[in-house]
């Protein structure tokens, strides 16, 4: 089964790629671009029966591994 | 096109011979392709023709180069190992040797300047811990398209992050490079990479294959379907397809080399390895033939074994991939067992995948078929060689520069002119990138004359730069490839080292076209004629052609990696000037030749005539001089004078040690632009204290050496009567403005 | 004085901190990350280099290993411990240190000689530096200092603040700040001070022909302490 | 109006990131994860009137900045 996880700063974490692609996109002379994030995105091949069991696992993973909950936050999506 | 990676043809099973557009799609002539045919007696299968294209394209058999390379001078009482190995090998006394060499990843490094670059940086660690050295320092020479490229930028950051992050995370200081701007480079950048080792004499591993029945041993990262035809692309012109090639980028990953690198030092301790080489251009392919080649025996190689990224991957794409981090053993099969347990360790794989053989063919079995069947010889030795056709350049008539020319000028707006072009600014932006100081061993960073670093637990260091000079090479191809050995050389003796030997990476444009063989058989001449006089020996090496992009060829530009010795390093020069008061001299005659130089090229917008003359006799005679004037400890600091003339190096020591001089009105004939700004050779710019200019204008004649007082150090800043009065912070904003203004 | 330097795959400062102690007159072992339990030491040194090649997160890969637990227990035992650089960043992962090392501000890996202001010097890593303000190196891609208000209020109320990124006088400016730290941290101390994590390489300015000699405080410093 | 972009590096292509975090896994005792893949995940703010305008001026923005196509792919979703 193949789950996504999105990891993502906590808003109030300064975040200086997201803003030095911001000011990219500005000096691109793109317009209208008025805030830029950065995360991460895992794709995991996990092999469980029935998808909460995979959500599980992922959640699992995410707290003791991909997050650094600190700063960041974590969503699972099922592909 | 064919589908090259789902067919597997079992050798003789096909009568059949592959049509033009296939043959053509592998790099190979027709002609080729027939003399492939004869050296098999029977028509090849795919598999065996990738293997043919992969080692007889220009990167792995050197058709066009090697009769020519064969005039450059390779041994000297230092040199324990020249070209021919992985990288080569000088002795630097009490059983210690320093193995190195420069590589070009030109094409992969336009295509994706990141992982380009830093594979770059990746395969000549390799080439250089494969023989047992642990690397101690590298060197780059970068050269891009005009700043005013729109590709340039990014190429730019892409490139230097790439040598950065390949370097830093394995621990390696990056001592030195040179960054370069030219529209000649616009469609087609160069990336060359130098590393150098240091390991122990009685610990040095070759490349040669020996004994029967041993083990050949794969190590480090798994294979996957990356770069395959990397070598045969590096050995084409771009074109509007290029795009199309992209998928045949390698990622590189630094971790992984890191681990590799250990691992084979822990290996190295006993004598388990009979032969071993890292897996580079044309992947498998080219290490298994090459380590079977030397050590005149054949290999059996069951592909089933060959650790894999993906699943179904053909021996087709296993053979060629060029995916990085992978090394070859041949291993004593006694020692298997303990060589597993330490790959084990690092958690790289380490697979058994075949094993020396007494024919010397390349067998290759898969599914226990026998898939390939090739005999070694027609891979090295009858690959073919090329004596190809070339035009030589004339010297260029010398340019008469009207006196009316200059009196518009002002000496200090040309300087100021000349300090803020892309190619003099400051390259801080670059090499603060790179972590020059990790091994705590880094004596002199970039910036200075050359990078030096020190061996541990002895007084010596070693000294290394790395040089180019299209601009000279393209006037004129025999000077040029003089000038820059010369420049390398003086860069050497500018920090008190001994230049010992030098590697060198040969940039040039399509061999196919006699313009651009007669300027590559020009440049190594002058490469060899310079060598030999100074008997600085060439001991490895690196040639890329096909350096061209819709037809239009890159200026010549071969580069200089020179390696020296300082035998007792607290007394290593600097190039920063020391302390009010003391004098500078200016060693070696000016005559104030314009030709070529920056200020011709930049301020007369001149880019006629041939570059300065090289005399090697008072090149080898001043070098010789500062270096005994060194170890007498009479100077202070020294810089080589070269781009921009004695103006432009007198400013960037005073940056260097942010302290200004007074300068001389000149007493000579020439006008003062061409005093200032002429690039005569050999000479350069030293401080010692006034109280020792009795002794050393003694030593100076003594071995018949030209030299004049030019100024004296002062505080803040630079001044000449009747000229100019400015400050030093002023030059140094000056010379930081345009790479700052640029990347923002 | 007994240190201990562990090597993680990756870290590639290991050698030369391990040279810094020695010539300072530690007895030092070096201790694979692998093991569980440390040699008997006084002082364990995380080194810098790239643990795990800095992927995912830098440092975290490498707070996950076996000896791990075996440098947080030495250290609430009251050991000293020092992360440099890439050790900074796992003491930070491995929660022993509050906040978070994120990329520079300008996402670039900066490699440079900085002054530092010692902002506290009644521990045991600085007591003994004659002067306040110093000069090092630092080599890092990831060296952007945050933290939250609460925690960083704790910092600097309980002096925690071990260094600051400054000029050659002193002076604490954002021009001063190569990499983004908030409040121009270059080093912190846990409550009991007996951890300290530092980007700056002391270790690589140890005698005169290297581009400084500042660490030589630092590792004297260390030793005269526990002698 | 907020789009998430999301960058994977194409399937043939080597990912040491997502090599070593599956190892780590491995190693912290958690089972049945066979594969992972690390990519990039960017959240813009474009103010653009609808949809498919904002959605291809992100493409736009993916092509030229965030996605590296010589070995990325790149996806955009709609939050
Ligand atoms: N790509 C680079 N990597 C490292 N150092 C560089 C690079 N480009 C320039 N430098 C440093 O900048 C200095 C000036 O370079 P250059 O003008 O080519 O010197 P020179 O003409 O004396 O050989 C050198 O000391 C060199 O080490
Ligand atoms: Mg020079």
């Amino acid at each position: 089964m193949k789950l996504s996880v999105i990891v993502t700063l906590k808003k109030e974490v300064l975040d200086p790629q997201g803003k030095v692609i911001q000011q990219t996109i500005g000096n691109m002379g793109i317009k209208n671009v008025s805030n830029i994030r950065q995360g991460k995105y895992f794709e995991l091949e996990i092999n469980e029966k029935n998808y909460e069991m995979a959500k599980s696992k992922a959640e699992d993973i995410c707290k003791r591994l991909l997050a650094n909950l600190v700063i960041e936050d974590f969503k699972i999506i099922n592909n | 096109m064919v589908n090259y990676f789902l067919t597997i043809y079992l050798v003789n099973m096909r009568k059949v011979d592959f049509d033009s557009k296939t043959i053509k799609e592998h790099g190979l002539s027709n002609s080729e392709y027939k003399k492939i045919c004869e050296l098999l007696n029977r028509s090849p299968n795919l598999l065996e023709l990738g293997i043919f294209s992969a080692m007889w394209n220009e990167h792995c058999s050197y058709k066009s180069s090697k009769i020519h390379l064969k005039k450059l001078p390779t041994k000297s009482k230092d040199v324990i190992q020249g070209p021919g190995e992985n990288a080569g090998i000088i002795d630097i006394g009490d059983d210690q040797a320093i193995v190195f060499k420069i590589e070009s990843h030109n094409h992969p490094s336009y295509i994706e300047p990141y992982q380009g670059a830093a594979t770059g940086v990746g395969g000549i660690l390799r080439d250089v811990f494969t023989m047992g050295a642990r690397p101690i320092a590298n060197l780059n020479s970068i050269h891009f398209g005009s700043p005013k490229h729109p590709k340039t930028k990014n190429l730019l950051i892409g490139v230097v992050k790439g040598i950065g992050g390949y370097g830093n995370c394995v621990g390696i200081p990056t001592i030195g490079g040179e960054t370069y701007f030219d529209e000649s480079y616009n469609g087609n950048i160069l990336v060359n990479a130098m590393s150098l080792g240091l390991v122990k004499k009685e610990k040095i591993f070759y490349s040669k294959a020996s004994g029967i029945d041993n083990p050949i041993i794969y190590v480090g990262s798994k294979t996957g379907r990356d770069g395959i035809h990397g070598a045969s692309m590096a050995s084409s012109n771009f074109d509007d397809k290029t795009e199309e090639k992209k998928p045949t980028v390698q990622v590189g990953d630094p971790f992984t080399e890191k681990l590799l690198l250990e691992a084979c030092q822990e290996l190295m301790r006993d004598d388990s390895i009979v032969a071993i080489q890292d897996m580079g251009a044309a992947g498998l392919t080219s290490s298994s033939v090459e380590m079977a080649a030397k050590g005149s025996l054949g290999m059996e190689i069951n592909l089933n074994n060959v650790p894999c990224r993906e699943l179904n991957m053909s021996p087709y794409e296993m053979m060629l991939s060029e995916s990085q981090e992978r090394m070859l053993i041949i291993l004593n099969a006694a020692k298997e067992k303990n060589a597993k347990k330490i790959f084990e360790k690092w958690n790289l794989d380490f697979a058994n995948i075949g094993k020396t053989i007494k024919t010397k063919k390349l067998i290759l079995k898969f599914n226990k078929n026998i898939v390939g069947d090739i005999p070694i010889e027609a891979l090295s030795i009858k690959a073919p060689v090329y004596d190809r056709k070339f035009i030589k350049k004339n010297i260029p008539k010398k340019q008469i520069i009207s006196k009316d020319k200059f009196n518009k000028l002002k000496i200090i707006d040309t300087l100021i002119k000349l300090i803020s072009h892309p190619n003099i600014s400051n390259k801080r932006w670059v090499w603060e990138q790179y972590d020059h100081t990790v091994m705590a061993n880094t004596l002199q960073k970039p910036g200075g004359n050359s990078g030096v670093v020190r061996i541990e637990k002895t007084n010596k260091a070693i000294a290394a730069t790395i040089d180019s000079s299209a601009e000279y090479c393209v006037a004129h191809p025999l000077t040029g490839g003089k000038q820059i050995v010369c420049e390398s050389w003086r860069n050497l003796i500018s920090v008190g080292a001994k230049p010992i030997a030098i590697t060198n990476c040969l940039n040039f444009g399509n061999p196919e076209k006699k313009n651009t063989m007669g300027e590559f058989i020009d440049c190594v001449e002058g490469i060899s004629q310079a060598c030999n006089y100074l008997k600085y020996p060439v001991v490895s090496g690196n040639v890329s052609f096909y350096n061209e992009t819709k037809e239009k060829s890159i200026k010549p530009t071969p580069t200089i990696g020179g390696v020296g010795l300082i035998k007792d390093y607290s007394k290593m020069i600097t190039m920063n000037l020391k302390s009010e008061n003391n004098i500078l001299i200016v060693v070696g005659k000016t005559l104030g030749y314009l030709g070529q130089s920056l200020f011709s090229r930049i301020i007369l917008k001149n880019k006629k005539g041939p570059p300065p003359e090289i005399n090697l006799f008072n090149e080898k005679n001043n070098g010789e001089t500062i270096l005994e004037l060194i170890d007498k400890k009479y100077i202070l600091s020294a810089h080589d004078i070269s781009t921009g003339g004695i103006l432009v190096s007198l400013v960037e020591m005073c940056i260097a040690g942010n302290i200004g001089v007074k300068i001389d009105s000149p007493k000579t004939l020439v006008n003062l632009y061409e005093f200032f700004f002429g690039e005569d050779q050999g000479r350069y710019i030293i401080e010692i204290k006034n109280d020792n200019f009795n002794e050393v204008s003694n030593i100076l004649d003594k071995n018949s050496v030209f030299f004049e007082k030019i100024g004296t150090v002062q505080k803040d800043k630079l001044t000449l009567k009747n000229e100019f009065d400015i400050f030093i912070k002023e030059l140094i904003d000056y010379n930081n403005k345009w790479f700052k203004s640029y990347i923002s | 004085m007994r240190s201990s330097v562990v090597i993680f795959p990756g870290s590639n400062c290991d050698k030369d901190i391990a040279v810094a102690l020695e010539k300072f007159n530690f007895k030092n072992l070096m201790v694979w990350h692998n093991e569980t339990t440390l040699p008997k030491s006084d002082l364990v040194v995380l080194p810098g280099g790239f643990s795990y090649g800095d992927y995912l997160r830098t440092g975290c890969i490498a707070a996950k290993s076996n000896i791990i637990n075996g440098v947080i227990e030495f250290a609430k035992k009251g050991g000293l411990v020092l992360g440099i650089c890439n050790g900074f960043q796992i003491l930070i992962e491995t929660g022993l240190l509050p906040g978070v090392l994120i990329r520079n501000k300008n996402l670039n890996f900066l490699c440079k000689n900085v002054y530092l202001k010692i902002t506290n010097n009644k521990n045991n890593f600085l007591s003994k530096f004659n002067k306040e303000i110093i000069k090092l190196h630092i080599a890092h891609n990831e060296g952007n200092y945050y933290v939250d208000e609460r925690n960083l209020k704790t910092l600097e109320d309980d002096n925690l603040i071990a260094f600051k990124y400054c000029d050659k006088k002193g002076n604490i400016a954002e021009e001063n700040n190569p990499n983004g730290s908030i409040k121009n941290i270059a080093g912190i101390f846990n409550k009991k001070q007996n951890i300290l994590g530092m980007m700056p390489h002391p270790e690589r300015m140890i005698d005169k022909y290297l581009s400084g000699e500042d660490g030589k405080l630092f590792f004297n410093n260390i030793f005269s302490k526990h002698a």
